[in-house]
């Protein structure tokens, strides 16, 4: 574990290393040799499955967090390698012809973040929605309800109700409110 | 950061959004929709409109009702036998096959499955529907001939239930096509699906049941409100 | 008359002019050649106008001396047709060969000159060594030409050339002298006298002068220098030595064989048989075209020797025999040698270069069938009066060597031909044309047509011939340059005028047959209208191939029905290569005609064993091994209606013909395979016929081809390639229907032979017409038809009703008689096969209509207009006989009752009314027509009042989970449809038949290429095969 | 004495034999084939001979009855002169040959010309 | 013919047509009993007629798709025309319909005219679906004919007749005669057989409803419906009509008709309620079987 972590530590100057578990780290590496490191990692370091791929949207400092979750089968070793992109200008080297699952993922990403994976097969095309022409979805500046609210003729008269207090009091409405309510949204 | 700063940054943020996806060019169509050339036999070009060529895609006309006696004769047909199209796309449509295990048993109301909306005449619509499910509603919903009957099932189906705010959920069933009857719940019981079945009776006995001309009515607000949220319409505008 | 010593005055003469014509003056020498040679052939031509007229023969003594101490030439009959040949083909060769000469210099052309007059004398000469001398003379002058003329490969082949020539000039002398030694003369008639065979010693000398004339006629094996020569020397000179010396040589061989006596006959008919057929066989790996025509000239030689072996036998019809494959061979092949020339194409695949000039594609043509023995041309008519002579004398064994040589070299002529006619020619050179080429290959070709037709008014049989149709072929193919309408119009007026003046003449069976072929060939004709431009070279053929088909049911003798069979055959073989992909079908439906035809001729030969006419009616009467004779009449017929094991043409060749062709070639031409059975079940004697186990055997073939056509049929994804295989399936049960030998059976046959011709016209042409407007025979990427051509989607739908025997329409009548006759034969396991395949017709049915007509209409398909009004004509007249025959059957079948009647007199069917009734049951076919009709029609009006305006929708207004469908191509079932049933009997459609026949060619073109290795290039070993082959000859004939 | 020049012719015949079917060199084989034909003639000639015959020159009187057992046969001499001249032009042709051969391809191998065959 | 005959024949026609609703609603009905559940009512069949009569709009791929229904249900009627249906000793009785039309050959080869009209209305409607059924239809079709074309075949030979009215006759006078016992081999080849003909389950791929939504008829709505349901359920008495007169003694009153044509609906419906589906090559396999041996034998033993 510390072996594959040192390597890629001196190899890419990976930073951020983070021992989730006992087989599960997470490292950070630039986003020009992101691609690379997992090329490298999957030819050289027997990490040949693609577990996944995500992205958070680091919405205040303007980021994308791409990661890239692999798998050693033969250690049983998961790695995540991470890098940030920017979230204005958001392309990504895509890693479409490292496995062919990835298709899907950079599909999906693109749809619902607006990254642009350039030369990934099929990438231009629907992943779930269909005919979306809002930003992308999944990006934190696009309010959801006020889009549903907009588009889909809301039921008048629906209230909301957060269900802890609601139901404090409504099942013991003479008690005072301890329930707190969790502010989701902003 | 203060709220208001992050406010204006979402803000501007937003608007870059919005100008990126204008700016990045085409919106995508599936290839199966682009319009295309093809070469006929004798070596002239054809043009392929792939979304409205196929079909025949004229206006649904009101199908006026026989006369007296034989309408009431013919809706006590079509009341004693409801032919069923169930459309499920979340966990409503697990409410449908009890109805026909001995203990609900549909089949002594003269109700039955079929598996193709031309030979349907009921069509029970339960769980969520998200724009994409909606297409495919519209498009089954338009093939049945009428007389029709819908039944929607669920609270997500007639209002958005708890997918109110979902971006890519609708909230209200009817306000693309015509409901008949309202089966409230989260989920409603085999039960509450039975009674609806014997509501939908009364109304066809009643002759109240006519939504299919309605539509046909006001097709041009229903299509209105489809085509607001199906943004790659891809078939005709009314699915014979 | 001038003495034909004068010969040598003239060839010598000229010759030494020639030396004194200055050098640069080549084309006076040339001309002085030619003159010279124009001369001797005068000369010869002089005496043999006289001979015919009844001079008397002369014989020439040089000096005064009598033999042995000068030299004589003899002028007969045989010398003066002889001589006169090999003079004419000098001066075409010198013709052709003209510029080729002039530029080689005065010396070449002295040299042909002295070729063509030692040949003459060769074939006059009676004396023993002058006959050396003058063999030596054409050897040196041809190898002398060769070397004056050639470089590289030729010299080569040259030298091997001399080199044989002298071992074998050699072992000739020494067999001269030695024959002189014994004997004391060398007059060959002196020998002939001496009886030099008996003489003690003399058979040695015999033995020798005879092999190496055999030697120098090039037999099989020790030939591979005269190989060399064909494939490396100019074509000229090829076409020289293969027609001229061989023609030489062969004569003298006739000579020879007179001296030394009868017991030779064997020997040399056996020579000639190995040769015969070894260098058929190695022939059919050649790729070269000149060596090609080698081995056949060598083959060809050897059938002539065969002719000469057999010469007592045939009596006095040995010269008509020999010199009517002698000159079919002797213009043919110099014929073809020269086309060599003038293509230029060693490889026989880029022959397909001649394409760009047609009239040559009619030349070779002309020359391969006059090789094959096609009619009209003469070497038909030899072979024909051959086989029934042998057979007559029982030499079945011999017949059979013979027509298995034939057969061979038919395959690989016919292979040459199909690259000709079909190959690729996009990337060869075109080739150049000088009018002193082509004019002797024309002259050749007319010749071949002219003796062809004298041959044949030679004989009695032969005369009765109606060449009427041919002339009128003939006429349409000299029109060939009017556009399509003229010529169409003139071919039907011209057919229908035929048929209205001979069908008084036919009796009922026969009519029924022309009605089909005549008034079949008219509609199908009709279609031709839908043709633009000139459609250069299909009338011709078309026309032969209804001349022959008219011929057949005309025929008074046997002889007229071959000659109509040959011809018919000719004929469909060139409208069946006329479609696009069609070359290798082609070929196969060739072979396999061929093959059937020889069967047939065996047959027809055994016929006529014992009989005294050629009367059509001693097929009636066979005594001659009458099983076999039978047997083989019928597989001969069966090739044509393609049953199970003889088929494996039939799908390719109407599947890729053109879209009128196919409706000719499968309901039309079949029936002519169907008349032979007809005609051979008559002459079995029918119902009683005592050869039970015959019609039996039919009658599981027909059973099985029935199965197997049908269900080949099924998964068939070409559209004509079903309609092929379901034709195979029909004629499978019409096979089954008269091998019954019942009154019913043969009615259930009949009413399926009328049947079949109706519907499968309709198919095959509305099928073809479909094929012309989207240009694709695959079904799988038709659909939907119906919306642009409803009226062929009717034909087509009442064609497949007709054909699957679904009442009212015509087809059940056939089904039902089968039933009732397959009750009252007791072949009941038969019987339920041909059920079970008629349940299997269905699918591929409903297959051809659906994936054509039903389903998705392709997006390339929106703009297809409705088929051609010109085939729509034709179909809707067949289709009105359809509907005719569906409603009242009693038209059709109590006439054909009726003439069924006259062989099968028991069990017919009772008519009362409309009502056919039979033992075992009964059907008013009008009453059933009427019945269904008004059913149908009150459920349509109930069906129209009952439901509401239908609303008319498009093709993806289908319901499809909700989804849409993407496009036609996906939605539209059409390929592999019946997957399922595949699973279930894959085995069934194991093509065995055609595996079989491949391990055959295989096998034959494997040993070939064993074979033909001897061949190793090197001089020497040719020499060892030449003292091999003496040795060989030795022990076999003196020492065994 | 008959039998020592048909021998010899023989002998001659298949040493000629021997060396086309054997020698590899066009020359040899030419020569070769010249010795085949020298041994025809031989054989030839020897055929004729009538023992204690003298040559066919009718200039003695005694000759001139019972002349065909005391002179030996002419026509084979009259054949063997044909034969030679025949003979020679035939190896004269070969000769010919073996020049255009070996100018084409610096060789009188035999094995070398075997550019046609099968 | 006289007008009389034409009304029984009709009337005839009429009893059929209900017949053959009350015994799919009777076959309904067993199902559900074995499942437990209480079922359709018996008139259902009825009322879903009425109900598809009345539906309101129509559909139409074009004129073939029209006629499709038009043919299948002139198929029933006329496999009714030329059946008799019960015997009375007369062969020109009432209920002998216009079988002096033809025999039993003009029947078997009757049976396809539905069969191929629907096949042609469904392929013009263009869903792939129907093609897929009809393929399928047919290559089974094809399969079930061949043991049964062989046992009625040796019930021809038998009696040496293909006349339906006159194989009927001989089988009079007692269940002694019936070819049941006569022509066991023929009988047991008939029977097997006949599943396949009847299109119950487990040889009713053609129309699985859920795989290829009842196949052929997946376009067809409403009116067409409603005649193809008529069509049905005449072809599904005729079938069993055909069965009984041939093996199973025919029937002397409308009684013993409905008595014998249920029993052996029943044995089809027995066999579908209990065995699951076959696939297509499974069905043809095992058609070709055992069916198969046992027509081949009815033949062998009756043709020596």
């Amino acid at each position: 574990m510390n072996e594959i972590l040192d390597k890629i530590k001196q190899k890419y100057n990976a930073e951020d290393v983070t021992i989730q578990r006992e087989r599960l780290a997470f490292v950070t590496v630039s986003k020009n040799l992101a691609i690379d490191a997992v090329t490298w990692l999957r030819d050289y370091e027997g990490f040949s499955h693609f577990v996944m791929m995500s992205c958070v949207d680091w919405m205040e400092d303007g980021k994308f967090q791409l990661l890239y979750l692999l798998h050693n089968p033969e250690t049983k070793i998961d790695l995540g390698v991470k890098t940030y992109i920017d979230r204005e200008n958001s392309v990504m080297e895509s890693a479409h012809h490292l496995w062919k699952q990835v298709w899907t993922y950079q599909r999906e990403l693109r749809e619902a973040f607006g990254i642009d994976f350039p030369g990934s097969p099929r990438i231009e095309e629907n992943f779930v929605l269909e005919g979306w022409e809002d930003i992308p979805h999944m990006r934190r500046e696009f309010n959801t309800k006020e889009y549903s609210e907009n588009t889909y003729f809301p039921r008048p008269g629906r209230e909301t109700y957060d269900p802890a207090t609601y139901m404090q009091q409504k099942l013991y409405p003479n008690q005072p409110v301890t329930a707190k309510r969790k502010d989701n949204d902003k | 950061m203060s709220e208001k700063d992050m406010n204006s940054k979402v803000n501007e943020m937003l608007a870059r959004s919005e100008a990126n996806v204008k700016n990045s060019g085409k919106k995508f169509v599936r290839p199966e929709d682009e319009e295309r050339e093809v070469v006929a036999p004798d070596g002239s070009i054809i043009k392929v409109n792939p979304i409205y060529d196929y079909f025949s895609g004229a206006r649904p006309e009101e199908e006026k009702p026989r006369n007296g006696i034989v309408e009431k004769f013919l809706n006590w047909a079509r009341a004693e036998s409801i032919w069923v199209l169930g459309f499920g796309t979340g966990c409503g449509s697990i409410e449908i096959p009890p109805l026909v295990t001995p203990r609900f048993d549909m089949f002594r109301f003269g109700v039955q499955m079929r598996p193709t909306p031309r030979q349907s005449n009921a069509f029970i619509i339960s769980g969520y529907l998200s724009v994409k499910t909606l297409k495919r509603v519209i498009r089954t919903y338009e093939q049945m001939p009428s007389p029709k009957y819908v039944l929607a099932l669920g609270s997500c189906t007639i209002n958005g239930g708890m997918y109110y705010d979902s971006y890519s959920t609708i909230n209200r069933l009817d306000h693309y096509i015509p409901v008949d009857v309202y089966i409230a719940g989260c989920m409603p019981r085999p039960e509450a699906l039975l009674a609806g079945f014997a509501k939908l009776k009364e109304l066809i006995k009643a002759g109240k049941a006519e939504k299919a001309n309605e539509y046909a009515r006001n097709f041009d607000w229903y299509k209105a409100n489809q085509k607001k949220i199906v943004k790659d319409w891809n078939m005709p505008d009314y699915n014979w | 008359m001038i003495s034909p010593i004068h010969i040598l005055t003239i060839g010598l003469g000229g010759a030494f002019a020639l030396g004194f014509v200055p050098k640069k003056a080549k084309d006076a020498a040339a001309v002085i050649m030619l003159a010279a040679i124009a001369l001797m052939g005068v000369l010869t031509g002089s005496w043999l106008i006289g001979l015919i007229n009844g001079d008397s023969a002369q014989q020439v003594f040089t000096a005064g001396f009598k033999p042995p101490f000068s030299i004589n030439l003899l002028m007969g009959l045989n010398e003066g047709a002889l001589t006169t040949a090999v003079n004419f083909i000098g001066l075409l060769g010198g013709i052709y060969l003209y510029k080729y000469l002039k530029e080689a210099g005065n010396h070449a052309i002295m040299v042909f000159l002295i070729f063509i007059m030692g040949l003459n004398v060769v074939i006059m000469t009676r004396d023993i060594f002058n006959l050396f001398v003058f063999l030596e003379i054409v050897s040196i002058a041809t190898a002398g030409l060769v070397i004056l003329t050639e470089t590289g490969k030729a010299v080569q082949a040259g030298f091997k050339y001399m080199l044989a020539t002298g071992v074998i000039s050699g072992v000739l002398l020494i067999g001269i002298i030695f024959a002189y030694y014994y004997s004391g003369t060398l007059n060959i008639d002196g020998l002939t006298q001496a009886h030099i065979g008996a003489l003690r010693g003399g058979s040695v000398a015999l033995l020798m002068i005879m092999v190496s004339i055999l030697l120098e006629l090039k037999t099989f094996p020790a030939n591979g220098w005269g190989l060399d020569v064909y494939e490396g020397a100019n074509a000229g000179i090829g076409a020289m030595l293969s027609a001229a010396t061989a023609t030489g040589m062969y004569y003298v061989l006739y000579k020879l064989l007179v001296m030394a006596g009868p017991e030779w006959n064997y020997w040399i008919a056996l020579i000639g048989a190995v040769s015969f057929i070894g260098s058929n066989v190695l022939a059919l790996k050649q790729r070269s075209a000149q060596r090609l025509l080698g081995y056949s000239s060598i083959g060809q030689i050897g059938l002539l020797m065969i002719i000469l072996g057999f010469k007592d036998i045939l009596g006095d019809n040995t010269p008509y025999v020999a010199f009517g494959i002698l000159f079919s061979h002797y213009f043919a092949k110099a014929g073809l040698f020269w086309l060599a020339g003038i293509v230029k194409q060693s490889d026989i695949a880029n022959w397909a270069v001649i394409r760009k000039k047609p009239y040559f594609l009619f030349l070779m043509g002309t020359f391969i069938f006059a090789l094959i023995g096609f009619p009209p041309f003469p070497s038909f008519f030899a072979k024909w009066e051959l086989v029934m002579e042998l057979v007559n004398t029982g030499n079945l064994p011999w017949v059979v060597a013979i027509l298995f040589g034939s057969m061979m070299e038919a395959v690989y002529l016919f292979r040459w031909f199909g690259y000709a006619i079909k190959g690729e020619n996009e990337n060869i050179e075109d080739f150049k044309i000088e009018w002193n080429k082509i004019l002797p290959v024309g002259i050749v070709a007319i010749a071949l047509y002219v003796t062809g037709y004298f041959t044949a008014q030679h004989t009695e049989a032969g005369a009765a011939i109606n060449w009427i149709p041919l002339f009128f072929v003939a006429a349409i193919f000299i029109l060939d340059f009017l556009p399509v309408f003229v010529k169409n119009t003139i071919a039907i007026i011209g057919m229908a005028l035929y048929f209205y003046n001979i069908y008084p003449d036919l009796d009922n069976m026969r009519l029924v047959f022309e009605a089909i072929f005549m008034i079949g060939g008219i509609l199908t004709l009709i279609a031709g209208y839908a043709y633009k431009g000139k459609r250069t070279g299909f009338y011709p053929v078309a026309l032969l191939m209804y001349a022959g088909l008219t011929a057949i049911i005309e025929a008074q003798t046997t002889l007229q029905f071959f000659f109509g069979w040959e011809l018919m055959t000719a004929g469909s073989y060139f409208l069946i290569i006329r479609g696009k992909r069609s070359m290798p079908h082609g070929l196969s439906y060739m072979l396999f005609s061929v093959g059937g035809a020889y069967a047939l001729l065996i047959g027809l030969g055994m016929a006529f064993a014992g009989q005294d006419s050629l009367g059509m009616e001693i097929i009636n009467t066979i005594s001659y091994l009458p099983y076999w004779a039978y047997g083989l009449l019928i597989v001969g017929f069966l090739t044509k209606t393609a049953a199970l094991g003889l088929h494996i043409w039939l799908p390719g060749a109407h599947g890729e013909a053109e879209s009128d062709v196919s409706p000719m070639v499968s309901a039309i031409l079949l029936k002519a395979g169907v008349f032979g059975i007809v005609l051979t079940l008559i002459g079995m004697g029918g119902e009683s016929n005592s050869y039970p186990w015959l019609p039996y055997a039919l009658g599981w073939l027909g059973a099985i081809t029935a199965f197997s056509g049908n269900l080949m049929a099924v998964f068939q994804e070409d559209a004509k390639r079903l309609l092929a295989y379901s034709s195979i399936g029909q004629l499978g049960y019409i096979v089954l229907g008269m091998a019954m030998m019942t009154h019913l059976g043969w009615l259930g046959g009949f009413s399926y032979v009328v049947n079949h011709f109706l519907y499968k016209a309709v198919l095959f042409l509305t099928i073809g017409a479909v094929v012309l407007r989207v240009k694709t025979h695959n079904m799988y990427e038709m659909g939907g038809l119906i919306k642009r051509m409803p009226l062929a989607f009717i034909a087509v739908m009442i064609g497949i009703i007709a054909l699957s025997g679904v009442p009212p329409l015509s087809g059940f009548a056939g089904k039902w008689l089968f039933y009732n006759a397959i009750l009252e034969k007791g072949w009941y396991l038969q019987g339920a096969i041909m059920f079970f395949s008629g349940g299997i017709a269905f699918m591929y049915l409903w297959r051809l209509i659906h994936t054509v007509f039903l389903g998705q209409l392709k997006d390339n398909h929106r703009n297809v207009k409705e088929i051609s009004i010109w085939f729509l004509i034709p179909i809707y007249l067949l289709l009105a006989g359809i509907m005719v025959y569906s409603v009242k059957p009693q038209w059709v079948l109590q006439p054909l009752g009726d003439m069924i009647a006259q062989w099968f007199p028991d069990g017919q069917l009772t008519w009362d009314g409309g009502t056919a009734f039979t033992k075992y049951g009964h059907w008013a076919g009008t009453a059933v027509a009427v019945t269904i009709i008004v059913a149908f029609l009150v459920v349509l009006a109930l069906l129209l009042i009952s439901t509401r305006k239908a609303h008319k929708v498009k093709q993806f207004d289908i319901t499809y989970s909700g989804e849409r469908p993407e496009r036609p191509e996906t939605t539209h079932v059409a390929y592999n449809v019946f997957e399922g049933l595949y699973k279930a009997m894959w085995i069934a459609t194991i093509p065995l038949v055609e595996t079989w026949w491949n391990k055959v060619t295989d096998f034959l073109h494997d040993t070939a290429d064993i074979v033909r290795r001897i061949y190793n290039g090197n001089g020497q070993t040719y020499i060892i095969h030449i003292v091999l082959f003496i040795i060989v000859t030795y022990f076999v004939i003196i020492g065994g | 004495m008959e039998y020592i020049t048909i021998t010899t012719g023989f002998l001659i015949i298949l040493a000629g034999l021997w060396a086309i079917m054997t020698r590899k060199n066009i020359i040899r084989i030419i020569i070769g084939f010249s010795l085949f034909d020298t041994g025809i003639h031989i054989v030839m000639v020897s055929m004729a001979y009538v023992k204690g015959g003298v040559a066919p020159i009718l200039d003695k009187n005694e000759l001139l009855t019972d002349t065909a057992n005391k002179i030996v046969d002419p026509v084979p001499q009259a054949l063997v002169l044909t034969a030679i001249v025949i003979g020679l032009g035939v190896t004269a042709l070969m000769l010919a040959y073996a020049m255009k051969l070996h100018s084409e391809k610096k060789s009188l191998d035999i094995e070398s010309f075997k550019d046609l065959k099968w | 013919m006289t007008i009389a005959k034409l009304g029984y024949t009709l009337l005839g026609l009429f009893i059929v047509w209900n017949w053959g609703f009350l015994m799919g609603a009777t076959f309904r009905k067993i199902g559900a009993r074995l499942a437990g559940r209480y079922g359709i009512p018996f008139y259902q069949p009825w009322i879903n007629f009425f109900k598809n009569i009345g539906v309101r709009t129509t559909i139409t791929h074009g004129v073939m798709y029209y006629l499709g229904p038009v043919f299948r249900l002139t198929g029933g009627i006329g496999l009714f025309f030329f059946m008799p249906m019960v015997f009375t000793g007369d062969p020109n009785g009432h209920w002998t319909n216009f079988s002096f039309e033809g025999d039993l050959i003009l029947i078997l080869y009757f049976q396809l005219f539905g069969m191929l009209g629907m096949a042609l209305g469904a392929g013009e409607g263009g869903h792939p679906y129907s093609a897929m059924g009809i393929a399928r239809g047919l290559a089974q079709h094809a399969a079930v004919e061949l043991p049964l074309t062989l046992a009625f075949l040796s019930i021809a030979i038998q009696y040496d007749t293909f006349s339906v009215y006159k194989i009927v006759e001989a089988q009079q006078g007692g269940f002694q005669n019936w070819v049941l016992f006569t022509n066991p081999f023929a009988s047991a080849a008939i029977i097997l057989a006949m599943l396949g003909a009847m299109g119950h389950s487990p040889f009713n791929l053609v129309k699985a409803p859920n795989e290829i939504l009842i196949g052929p008829a997946t376009e067809y709505e409403g009116t067409y419906l409603g005649f193809m349901q008529s069509a049905g359920s005449i072809l599904h008495v005729m079938e069993a009509v055909l069965f009984m007169n041939l093996v199973f003694g025919g029937a002397t009153s409308w009684a013993e008709l409905i008595v014998k044509t249920f029993l052996i609906y029943f044995w089809s419906v027995f066999v579908g309620m209990v065995f699951p589906r076959f696939k297509i090559e499974q069905s043809i396999t095992w058609f070709f079987k055992v069916p198969l041996v046992l027509g081949v034998l009815a033949i062998i033993v009756f043709s020596f």
